[in-house]
């Protein structure tokens, strides 16, 4: 590839608990404007991966680099002021904050860009820009996750992490969470998301990466991984075979 | 294919032949979200029976809302004769279904040997005033030392007897709090992902540790993520999606179960959304 | 009592005010006194004795403490001084046979009172004599001024509570040092005004000035570097206690024992039958305005919204961009100069002393906790609450009681509804 | 300086009444805390009650030493029901407000006029140890203990003060080395493990705060019979925060560091505000006088209270593995 990476995580070793590593040697490259998935059984260690490239996990070796610079465990606003934006799975919305001030914050280093960004936000989200009074905390956990999602989407990021963007919604919710990833991947945006539900997950994304026991296994395009008989195995054992 | 474990075919909620549990219109709502909504279930007496799903399925508040350590919107359950709903979890535990959590709740600063001697129910010296009377519990106390012993050896912790539980690794506090589980002699013991976190190394002890279990009459109920470890021992699987119960039966038919497959890989497969736009999502689905 | 007086009557107030500035006056002249005084005893318990704001000489005062007993008469102002050789509470009494014809005691009983000297060397004992003012009013009236000192004084205790507010709302701290910070305030307003002849604008804004940056020096010294070790939040809350205690007595060590008298009582203003002065309707007005100025800024400002957000969720907050720490460092800015101002306006209505502020913490506690932990219009609505119970609970029970009954309703919500009036149910843990 | 003198007064702080009386409050305190890892904030309530309830059972209804004694404590045992019935179920600092609100509250009924009759308002009652020390089988004297020098009565209430200080670290003793003390730390690491191993954490919880208020009650006792006074000021919140001091000091998950940290903390605070008079009177400090040197004191209180939290909570013999605040 000629072209830098706009992430590339480079064996990365990491972990909660001393002693206990989640991810072993585990490795991710994001190009411009790609969709790119990371699926895998539970306790694989999606989320992990996805907050040691964010600097939440603590990265025991390995390197993080964001268009060729070292960001290995660095600081969360520093991340933030360099482009990158991350969506938690739960508790991803202030909830006493209205959906503008949630948006608000997501610009909270650059506060005159608001309007310009509210209106691209809002562009992808119509119905954020309708309710914009209203607080965050009454809103349903599909609305919920398209405040999240806006709020990220603020900082104009040149890589949105997203973590499990469909979970907890309901089956029309998480068609529709999947399309506004989609629409914002289109939109130009470098999007990273780990996703529950796989076959969702590898229809609308470029490529996945699929993780098991902390590793990468396999990498594809989601069209090669949507249609092979490993997955299945890969998520239900070999369970089926007995 | 016939089973020993259901009357009829195995189904979601479907009756069981002797079930220890049978729990009704079991729901329980966060707010707007519906994380549990089990209308039947019923586990079977003297078997490992495996509960899994896909994160959020509602695996962990279904433990929960069955040993009492939360309420239910709705719902009712009777465990060996008793009706459970609405009583406190620790006279659920009284009654002989005793739960692990997730999160390992090793107390960590009493040794191996007293996290032990506390999973006893029956020590006359836990009582105020009899605590004083060193006689009348010694006896007791030394019994339950001596299982506590011959416990901890199976777990192989027996080195650790004296050590504060906060020096144990991860894996080990996993056993010890399984260990612990056991010395009431439960009838039903609940673990909530027992493997999570735990060496390689000690999985195939902890295997065969459930495994004994069956053979000492207990029943076992389990959240398990990894799948390996529920094909090995489980005798009967039961999977949640959503907070329902999406399908039931013997670990080799229930992963054919397409249901299971949808569960765990995503729903509606048979729509791609690589073609379809957010109108059509709206509407079509 | 003597807080209450002054918002009653007329005649009260006036009585009070100079029995105040008598004070000061002593103070002042102490070395004076001592020299007429044969006896070079350090700690001294003093009064005047007043009827219908006319001294009454001539009255005897015994001073008691274990096998120790001293009497004076009152001299021709009414002033009355006794000087004692030890520390101790003093059983001092009126020997009510010395009064003029005519002249009994407000209340039954009323000639005995008591001089703490267990911690500073002066006490006042003031004893009340003549009609008592209250009793002419009628049911309503009463009702009436209770209402308004309620709200006078609840409006001050949401100002300071709002402080305790902030900071548990941000950094999860329950706070017992806070009081300290009302009495800070009170009593650099009284060096500023009294002290330095500042004029009360100046003095006021120079006193909420010193409260800010003892905040910001206290979390960066202090409250910072324990955040930063991780240490836990019961941990820190003991830790506030060790700190109140400390900044407490050097409080007592600096400014002394006795009370300050800081704006003289103020002009009388009548409101129908409420007697207030001109300083408390200035002081309602200034904390309306605040309150709603503390609105606007977590509302409308951009820091105040991020103060909102950090409250909600600090990790999302970091997330977002939100620099966490210097949202704190705000926080304890704003919160600590809202609570100095509380003590200013507190101590020009009522007068101030070290024990100030540590004599309401615990309504603070009580205002916040009643209101929901960590919501500034729960604090508000709860300190309201709390203002009302003491002042109107003064009707119906003994005066003495009235904190009493602040702190057993505080009780009875919690156990009806722990997660406070406006709280949100998830923070009860 | 007068050294002797100095050394003398501290001395006689290690075998004071109110040392005794501390450490019996911060023993009970132990109980809460450190083994059940209780945040009670009142525990001056619990020692006022005791004090009250003998004074008003003496003074009141005529009962004699036994029967005050038992009133006492039947006092501080419901005031802890009372108080544990809804806030035991609470988060820890939840716990923390109510127990201290309910201490103030309870002082300032205490000192009303309203109850002057029973109460003897804000002066307190006194002369009500008659029949206490109508047990006291010392001869009238000046009895000589080394370098000082009590009364008989000095010296009574002092063998009665540290001998109850010895019963309870034995009760204290006794309880935490057996299974129910062992169900009781359980409770302190975490209240759900302790659920699902079937214990009623609840109940386990009101034994606990009964059991240590009772041990603080018999401390409010011995404290207001030294001088046979007991007036409502004494139970303000400093007192609490002086036990939680001398827990801290000595230890809180242990029976020996109350009673070692009530000793060295009265030592250390008299040794210290000796010396300073002393300097005082030399004029070496010419910015204090000897009244602020009493101020002093609590200042060093607090301090003492900050510093061991920060840097050694588990104070002097505890084991830092065996001591951590919940939360």
């Amino acid at each position: 590839m000629s072209q830098t990476p706009v992430v590339y995580a480079e064996n990365l070793v990491a972990g909660y608990l001393p002693g206990i590593n989640i991810l072993n040697d585990c490795s991710l490259v994001a190009n411009q404007g790609e969709l790119i998935g990371i699926i895998g059984p539970n306790g694989a260690g999606k989320s992990t991966l996805l907050k040691s490239i964010f600097g939440q996990v603590n990265v025991r070796a390995g390197k993080v680099w964001l268009n060729g610079e070292d960001i290995t465990n660095l600081k969360a606003n520093k991340l933030v002021s360099k482009g990158v934006a991350f969506v938690p799975q739960t508790n991803n919305v202030f909830p006493s904050l209205t959906i503008e001030e949630n948006l608000q914050m997501g610009v909270f280093q650059t506060p005159k860009r608001f309007d310009e960004r509210f209106e691209f936000v809002t562009n992808i989200f119509p119905d954020l820009g309708k309710r914009r009074a209203q607080k965050a905390g009454s809103l349903s956990g599909g609305e919920r996750q398209m405040v999240a999602m806006g709020r990220a989407l603020m900082i104009d990021p040149s890589v949105l992490l997203l973590d499990e963007p469909s979970a907890g919604l309901s089956p029309v919710r998480q068609d529709e969470a999947f399309l506004r990833v989609k629409e914002v991947n289109k939109a130009g945006v470098t999007v990273i998301m780990v996703e529950q539900n796989a076959r969702r997950c590898l229809q609308i994304c470029d490529r996945a990466y699929v993780l098991d026991q902390g590793k990468d296994a396999h990498t594809g395009t989601g069209r090669e991984l949507l249609n092979d008989p490993k997955m299945v195995e890969l998520y239900l054992g070999n369970l089926a075979e007995l | 294919m016939a089973n020993q474990i259901s009357v009829g075919e195995p189904a979601p909620g479907c009756k069981k032949v002797d079930p220890i549990l049978v729990a009704s219109n079991v729901t329980r709502q966060f707010g707007g979200l519906t994380a549990v909504n089990v209308e039947h279930l019923e586990i079977p007496r003297g078997q490992i029976t495996a509960l899994i799903g896909p994160n959020g399925a509602g695996k962990t508040t279904m433990f929960n809302l069955l040993t009492g350590f939360d309420k239910p919107n709705t719902g009712e359950w009777d465990f060996d004769g008793h009706k459970l709903a609405g009583v406190a979890s620790y006279k659920v535990a009284r009654l002989g279904m005793i739960r692990t959590f997730q999160l390992t709740k090793a107390l960590s600063l009493l040794t191996v040997l007293d996290n032990m001697r506390l999973g006893d129910q029956k020590n006359p010296g836990e009582g105020f005033l009899a605590s004083f009377l060193r006689p009348s519990w010694k006896r007791h106390e030394a019994k339950i030392t001596a299982k506590a012993d011959e416990l901890l050896k199976r777990f192989k912790l027996d080195a650790k007897r004296e050590d504060y539980a906060a020096a144990l690794s991860g894996g080990q506090r996993k056993l010890l709090e399984m260990a612990r589980a056991l010395m009431s002699d439960p009838k039903l013991v609940m673990l909530d992902e027992p493997m999570a976190g735990v060496n390689p190394a000690l999985t195939q002890s902890l295997l065969e540790h459930i495994k004994g279990l069956k053979e000492s009459g207990t029943t076992v109920l389990f959240v398990e993520h990894d799948m390996h470890m529920v094909r090995h021992i489980s005798d009967w699987v039961i999977v949640m999606a959503e907070g329902k119960v999406v399908a039931e039966g013997p670990p080799a038919e229930v992963m054919k179960n397409p249901a299971v497959i949808d569960a765990y890989l995503g729903a509606h497969a048979n729509s791609d959304l690589g073609d379809v736009t957010i109108g059509d999502a709206k509407e079509g689905n | 009592m003597s807080q209450l007086n002054i918002r009653m009557g007329r005649k009260a107030g006036v009585f009070l005010g100079l029995v105040a500035m008598l004070f000061s006056l002593l103070f002042a002249g102490a070395p004076a006194h001592a020299a007429d005084d044969p006896s070079t005893y350090p700690y001294s318990i003093a009064g005047t004795i007043l009827n219908d704001d006319k001294e009454v000489p001539d009255v005897k005062i015994t001073a008691t403490l274990d096998d120790f007993t001293t009497s004076v008469v009152t001299n021709e102002w009414g002033e009355w001084e006794i000087r004692v050789p030890k520390q101790g509470i003093y059983k001092v009494e009126l020997d009510v046979t010395t009064l003029p014809a005519g002249v009994t005691m407000t209340d039954k009983g009323g000639e005995v009172s008591e001089a703490d000297l267990t911690q500073t060397d002066f006490a006042a004992v003031l004893f009340s004599l003549g009609k008592s003012t209250v009793q002419a009013q009628s049911f309503s009236d009463q009702l009436l001024v209770r209402v308004w000192s309620g709200l006078n004084f609840g409006l001050l205790l949401a100002i300071a509570a709002i402080g305790i507010s902030l900071i548990f709302g941000t950094t999860g701290l329950n706070n017992f040092a806070h009081g300290e910070m009302v009495t800070l305030g009170a009593l650099f307003m009284w060096v500023f005004y009294q002290g330095l002849g500042q004029n009360i604008i100046v003095s006021a804004l120079g006193a909420v000035a010193v409260v800010a940056a003892f905040g910001w020096a206290q979390d960066a010294g202090l409250w910072k570097p324990l955040r930063k070790r991780r240490m836990g939040l019961n941990q820190m809350m003991i830790v506030s206690i060790g700190f109140s205690i400390v900044a407490r007595y050097v409080l007592l060590l600096v400014f002394g024992g006795d009370t300050k008298d800081i704006g003289g009582g103020g002009n009388i203003v009548q409101l129908g039958p409420i007697y207030t002065s001109d300083i408390a309707l200035v002081s309602l007005v200034i904390c309306v305005i605040i309150l709603a100025g503390v609105a606007l800024f977590l509302t409308r400002t951009r820091i105040g919204k991020a103060t909102r957000a950090v409250s909600d969720n600090p990790s999302l907050a970091a997330a977002t961009g939100i620099d966490v720490e210097r949202i704190v460092r705000i926080v304890w800015i704003v919160a600590s100069a809202l609570t100095g101002l509380a003590g200013v306006l507190y101590g020009l209505q009522f007068q101030a002393n070290w024990l100030t502020g540590f004599d309401i913490l615990l309504l603070l506690f009580a205002a916040v906790t009643l209101g929901g932990l960590g919501t500034a219009l729960g604090a508000t609505v709860g300190a309201l609450i709390i203002g009302m119970v003491v002042e109107v609970s003064s009707m119906f029970i003994p005066n003495e009681l009235k904190y009493a009954a602040a702190l057993v309703v505080l009780i009875v919500i919690l156990i009806v509804r722990p997660q406070g009036v406006l709280g949100k149910k998830q923070r009860i843990g | 300086m007068d050294w002797l003198n100095i050394l003398n007064l501290t001395g006689g702080e290690l075998i004071g009444a109110y040392t005794a009386a501390y450490v019996l409050c911060a023993l009970g305190l132990a109980m809460h805390f450190g083994f059940t890892g209780l945040l009670n904030f009142g525990q001056a309530a619990f020692a006022a009650l005791g004090a009250y309830g003998y004074a008003i059972a003496t003074l009141s209804f005529g009962w004699n030493m036994w029967g005050s004694v038992a009133f006492g404590l039947l006092c501080s045992a419901a005031f802890a029901v009372v108080l544990g019935i809804p806030t035991l179920r609470l988060r820890a600092d939840y716990l923390a407000i109510v127990t201290i609100a309910a201490a103030q509250a309870l002082r300032f009924a205490f000192a009303t006029s309203a109850y002057d009759e029973v109460t003897g308002g804000a002066n307190g009652l006194s002369q009500f140890g008659e029949d206490f020390y109508n047990y006291n089988p010392i001869p009238e004297g000046r009895y000589p203990l080394g370098a000082l020098e009590f009364s008989e009565k000095e010296l009574w209430i002092r063998i009665v003060g540290w001998s109850l200080v010895a019963i309870a670290a034995l009760v204290m003793l006794l309880l935490t080395r057996s299974p129910w003390g062992r169900v009781l730390k359980g409770i302190r690491e975490d209240e759900d493990a302790a659920r699902a191993l079937g214990k009623n954490v609840f109940a386990y919880k009101i034994q606990s705060l009964v059991i240590g208020g009772s041990i603080a009650s018999l401390g409010g006792m011995v404290f207001v019979m030294s001088s046979q006074t007991n007036q409502p000021q004494t139970w303000g919140t400093n007192f609490t925060f002086m036990i939680w001091t001398i827990l801290l000091l000595g230890g809180a998950a242990t029976i020996l560091g109350p009673v070692v940290g009530g000793m060295t903390f009265f030592a250390l605070l008299m040794f210290t505000q000796s010396i300073m008079e002393g300097l005082v009177t030399m004029g070496w400090l010419p910015f204090l006088d000897i009244a602020q040197v009493g101020q002093i004191r609590f200042l060093l209180v607090g301090l003492v209270l900050m510093l061991l939290v920060i840097f050694r909570p588990q104070g002097i013999f505890g084991n830092k593995k065996e001591l951590q605040f919940n939360g």
